[in-house]
């Protein structure tokens, strides 16, 4: 007869998975809300390097996700955008994912409406070319030649935003919203070593320690990990902002909380019935 | 200590960095917004471009704009781009080496031209050699033949030890377990195509794992993400069952491609694992995501689980859910210590030597850099190792 | 000498891309060859479906386990397929749709299963057994802690704490995983460069 | 038929049959499963067909403004044999291109790799190990230095893991337990946000097309 410490330790997972569903579901259908604390970090770094940009930079920022990482890297395509284009700063924008146009698209459009915002002159969606790294070196040396025409195929040689780039030196900031490979490390590596300009990178949380090197070289001069480092950013870009636009990550922040205190608390229950169990073999010895 | 013979020249070679300076023609006006204008060979190209540098003056009236000319060659100035009338930088592109281009910055006045600066001419070229990674072409070379030198050792015959791998100890067992309980052993490469270097060193591993099976007689299943991958598996097992004499046994039709999807290929190979439920599961190669998806299915279907990758975020999955993990390098190790090759131990010790000298870099640049802060000296060793480990 | 000339091919290859790295002069020629080597790779994805076709149709014709859900396979490859040769795959037309609509939302949902393996898999293996599985225990349970405001309010040092974690410890450990695998990565390459490894040409030695 | 519905709906129940293999295997998870691997076969064929081969490839062969460019012919020729390994008669045709790519592959990725994960790691460790000030930054860079040190030492194998050394590759293998916890523990929550993505989808584009609004 197993005892009760016994059948915790051997707990049938599926109860762990219903559990965890629960504490998901239940705080998003009753719309749990909990504040952020900001620390000064990878995140703080990242909004710090952008608030210092003048208005009139020039900042590259590549969608490189797809629909199955949205949840993470779209908040923060989001609030980047939106605190890109209300300091007047020119975003040029493209995707090493397919599938990044399109995501991109959406956010361009939407943040460049509220704030009155003109396509071609404050920003451009270059859209999507593969290649990869490949892609970046080309680019490196000529942007015009890799994307002769926009997402909607209208050619740059007539746009204003694109009067003052020709080649990757040419940018004040090049941020990367990276699911994988190719992404923010292909950034690095071939545009940031080769030219030397500043990295920003956003991603999702798992890939981020592997980040954290790069980070320490100064390759990478901050860092958006996860749903957590886009509820920074949305929290940093709302400090003295009247009415702010409603936020798409703080919200999930609640629900993630949860599951997450659920986690730990059933690794503390599979530590108490280990130890009471390795403390019963021991007496029996 | 034959490796400290090895390293010294290391660190005696790397001794040498260049610099190396373009062209350069400026000059002062008193009277103009643009105080001087710099231009040289860009740096480090193929070629067909010059890098043009320019600062304002504080003193004179700022234009609102600033318009960048070249001279054609009938003569004629022509603009390349209206620029923001702040201190600069620009490169021209696309130009044709070895002929010689002039540049000029006109201010502009409510739109009409003000006084020009002084102009400046450079030559493209194009250049042989990346000054930025001389340092790193050395420490390349070097440590290449050190691997090499080891290689051959090997092929000489030198004895050459390799230390206990836990999870290569476990091949064996898994592999017979799985023929004990008449269960197949499953065999994932990981999820990316062949010029990827894990995936080459899982296919040599696979080959390895292919003769046990061919040896033991339990069926081993392999599907893959790439279709390039798909047939150098399947070759790669065929050879093996045919060493193993064997051939009769080898399948073909067991070596499968899914899809190219990350997640489709996961949706599939749980398919697998839940209905095929194999006795031992191998994943070596590149994972992203998938890694957990895929090794917590295959240890609730009971699997002996044994993974190896050089991801450094997906090796934490891997120790969680998997009996055993090979840790970076391991998997390259790998190969080498399954087969006990000569050439493959000796290659393996080879990076044994490169590590050291890594290792000794980084000790005696810590040293120094920390001394250096009292004593100047040791700053510049520092500062010397600094440079030649510098990526350009 | 069969393999003499796969064998030439890699070790050029293998030496345009390493010279384009250090001389600039060669760089059109290396952006060339990975454009070829790109062109080459994707026509692999034919053999890939033939394979997948061939599979299901062999087990729809020996009626293998579980044999009714091949058509499905076929049914939806060919839907793909069909789709995008007639219509394209610009916005709004029905490959388009398929992909949002189907495909996408699978993927997530694969995806999103880690959410639920991820907890099983911290339950299982974070025990203190030993006192390395026991620190490996806390630096996970410290970060995890830190990244959530209720590990603020227990006490505020444990985001800092968590950020110190990932900062020193963690940087340091996947530095060294780093430089190894990296020496793993040269050295295989340049085996297979110098046609010292060819494996995987068919095992021949 | 109103198609934004319809997307919804099949997105759901695709969603809700894959999760049910949470439960355990069953009808709803083969159809899914059969066709998700079917669709995104399909998917990637003609990704690469539009993406790749026409715009880098047939392109460059055939450029719009005529005139053919027989260059282009050889990776053309190459992916052609690659292809031919469906005949076994023909399948050593395919070790060429087979070359190519594993050529391309290993030289880009030795220098690319030991450029941004060797060097520059190196030189990112070769810190005062005063720098920043202060006791605290004093340990923190002792433990990090001895960290990669440690760590490099583990990856020794041609010496047993006996004696100095053996103690040495204990302490590196202690701190890449602690990297590789710090790492999984960053990760729950991402794994968390993912679902919530999920969830989010069928609660609130979902439910409400059945009337259910939360």
């Amino acid at each position: 007869m197993a005892t009760f410490t016994e059948k915790l330790g051997n707990i049938d997972r599926r109860i762990i998975f219903t559990v965890i569903a629960l504490s998901v579901v239940i705080p998003l259908a009753m719309r749990f809300n909990l504040p952020i604390p900001i620390t000064p970090g990878p995140s703080t770094d990242m909004f710090d390097v952008v608030e210092a940009l003048p208005a009139g930079s020039m900042v590259l920022l590549s969608f490189d996700y797809d629909p199955s990482t949205m949840p993470e890297l779209q908040p923060m395509a989001f609030a980047l955008t939106q605190h890109l284009m209300r300091k007047d700063i020119k975003i040029v924008s493209m995707a090493l994912w397919p599938m990044g146009v399109s995501l991109g698209n959406e956010v361009l459009t939407s943040v460049s409406d509220s704030l009155g915002r003109e396509e071609y002159v404050d920003w451009v969606n270059l859209g999507y070319k593969t290649g990869g790294g490949v892609l970046i070196v080309r680019m490196g040396s000529n942007i015009k030649s890799v994307f002769p025409e926009d997402y909607d195929g209208n050619s740059v040689d007539d746009m204003p935003i694109m009067d003052h780039v020709n080649k990757l030196g040419d940018f004040d900031m090049i941020i990367s919203l990276s699911a994988g490979d190719p992404g923010v490390p292909a950034w690095i590596m071939m545009a940031g070593d080769r030219y030397d300009i500043p990295i920003g990178g956003g991603c999702t949380a798992v890939s981020a320690p592997q980040f954290y090197p790069y980070l320490g070289t100064g390759q990478l001069i901050g860092l958006l990990g996860g749903l957590k480092g886009a509820a920074d950013y949305e929290t940093l870009v709302r400090i003295g902002m009247e009415n702010p636009p409603p936020g798409t990550a703080i919200p999930g922040m609640a629900a993630q909380s949860v599951a997450h205190l659920v986690i730990m608390l059933f690794i503390i229950l599979g530590n108490i019935s280990y130890l009471a169990e390795k403390k019963k073999k021991g007496g029996v010895k | 200590m034959r490796r400290i013979l090895f390293v010294l020249p290391l660190l005696v070679f790397t001794g040498v960095i260049f610099a190396q300076s373009g062209g350069i023609a400026s000059g002062d006006d008193g009277d103009c917004f643009i105080q001087s204008l710099t231009a040289e060979d860009a740096p480090n190209d193929a070629g067909g471009g010059i890098d043009l540098t320019w600062t304002v003056s504080a003193h004179v009236t700022e234009p609102d704009s600033i318009v960048l000319e070249r001279l054609d060659e009938d003569g004629v100035w022509s603009s390349i781009g209206t620029i923001l009338p702040v201190d600069g930088s620009r490169t021209d592109e696309e130009l044709s080496n070895g002929q010689e281009y002039t540049y000029r910055l006109v201010s502009f006045y409510g739109g009409i031209p003000g006084a020009l600066s002084v102009e400046a001419g450079a030559v493209p070229k194009k250049q042989w050699i990346h000054t930025g990674r001389i340092g790193m072409l050395i420490l390349l070379t070097i440590i290449s033949l050190v691997i090499f030198y080891f290689i051959e050792q090997g092929k000489r015959g030198k004895d050459l030890y390799i230390r206990r791998i836990a999870g290569l100890t476990a091949v064996e067992d898994a592999v017979g377990r799985a023929t004990e309980m008449g269960r197949p052993v499953l065999y994932i490469p990981g999820i990316m195509d062949m010029d990827d270097i894990q995936t080459i060193a899982s296919m040599v591993i696979l080959g390895r794992v292919a003769m046990k099976t061919a040896e033991y007689g339990s069926s081993l299943l392999v599907p893959t993400c790439r279709a390039v991958v798909m047939s150098v598996a399947q070759e790669t097992v065929k050879e093996s069952y045919l060493q193993m004499g064997r051939p009769d046994a080898y399948q073909k039709g067991n070596i499968n491609y899914i899809t190219d999807d990350q997640f489709g290929y996961a949706a599939g190979v749980d398919g697998i694992m839940i209905r095929e439920k194999p006795a031992a599961i191998f994943m070596l190669g590149t994972f992203y995501a998938e890694s957990l998806i895929l090794a917590e299915t295959g240890r609730s279907v009971g699997a002996i689980q044994i993974a190896g990758t050089a991801m450094p975020s997906q090796i934490p999955f891997f120790i969680a859910a998997c009996d055993y993990t090979l840790i970076g390098e391991e998997l390259f190790a790998a190969s080498a210590y399954l087969s006990k090759e000569p050439k493959l131990l000796g290659s393996l010790r080879g990076q044994d030597v490169a590590k050291l000298f890594f290792m000794i870099v980084i000790v005696i640049g810590v040293l120094a850099a920390t001394i250096g802060e009292a004593w100047g000296p040791a700053a510049r060793v520092s500062d010397f190792l600094k440079t030649i480990t510098s990526v350009g | 000498m069969r393999l003499f000339v796969p064998l030439t091919i890699t070790f050029v290859a293998g030496i345009i891309m390493i010279l384009q790295f250090f001389v600039p002069a060669t760089q059109s020629m290396g952006e060339s060859l990975q454009e070829w080597y790109m062109i080459v790779a994707s026509f692999a994805i034919f053999i890939g479906a033939a394979n997948l076709l061939q599979v299901h149709a062999h087990r729809i014709r020996f009626k293998g386990r579980n044999w009714k859900y091949s058509p499905v396979t076929i049914v939806g490859f060919t839907a793909m397929v069909l789709t995008g040769l007639i219509f394209g795959i610009e916005k709004g037309t029905p490959f388009n749709f398929l992909f949002l609509e189907m495909v996408a939302p699978m993927s997530a949902t694969m995806f999103s299963l880690l959410a639920f393996f991820v907890a099983s898999a911290a339950f299982r293996a974070f025990r203190a057994s030993n006192w390395r599985a026991t620190l490996l225990l806390i630096s996970a349970f410290v970060v995890m802690l830190g990244r959530v405001p209720i590990g603020a309010m227990i006490w505020d040092r444990i985001p800092l704490i968590s950020e110190w974690i990932m900062q020193v410890p963690n940087l340091a450990g996947q530095r060294a995983v780093m430089i190894g695998a990296a020496m793993g990565m040269v050295a295989t390459s340049l085996r297979m460069i110098f046609g010292i490894e060819r494996s995987y040409l068919g095992g021949a030695d | 038929m109103n198609w934004t519905i319809f997307g919804i709906w099949l997105g759901a129940l695709l969603s809700l049959s894959l999760y049910s293999f949470l439960y355990k295997d069953n009808p709803f998870y083969k159809f899914a499963e059969h066709l998700f691997v079917g669709m995104s076969a399909g998917y990637w064929v003609i990704y690469t067909i539009k993406n790749v081969l026409i715009p880098n490839w047939w392109e460059n062969l055939l450029p719009a403004e005529g005139g053919m460019q027989p260059i282009w012919l050889i990776p053309g020729i190459l992916g052609i044999f690659m292809v031919l390994r469906i005949v076994p008669k023909l399948a050593s045709l395919s070790r060429m291109s087979l070359s190519l790519i594993v050529g391309t592959g290993a030289g880009l990725t030795m220098t690319a790799m030991f450029q941004t994960n060797a060097l520059a790691q190196v030189n990112g460790t070769i810190v005062a190990l005063g720098q920043g000030g202060g006791w605290f930054n004093w340990v923190s860079n002792i433990i990090m230095v001895t960290g990669v040190v440690c760590g490099l030492v583990y990856f020794f194998f041609s010496k047993a893991h006996t004696g100095i050394v053996g103690r040495t590759a204990n302490v590196g293998i202690t701190i890449l337990m602690v990297a590789f916890g710090a790492s999984f523990g960053y990760t729950v929550m991402a794994r968390i946000s993912l679902l919530i993505g999920q969830t989010q989808f069928l609660l609130f584009e979902w439910l409400p097309t059945m009337g259910i609004h939360l």
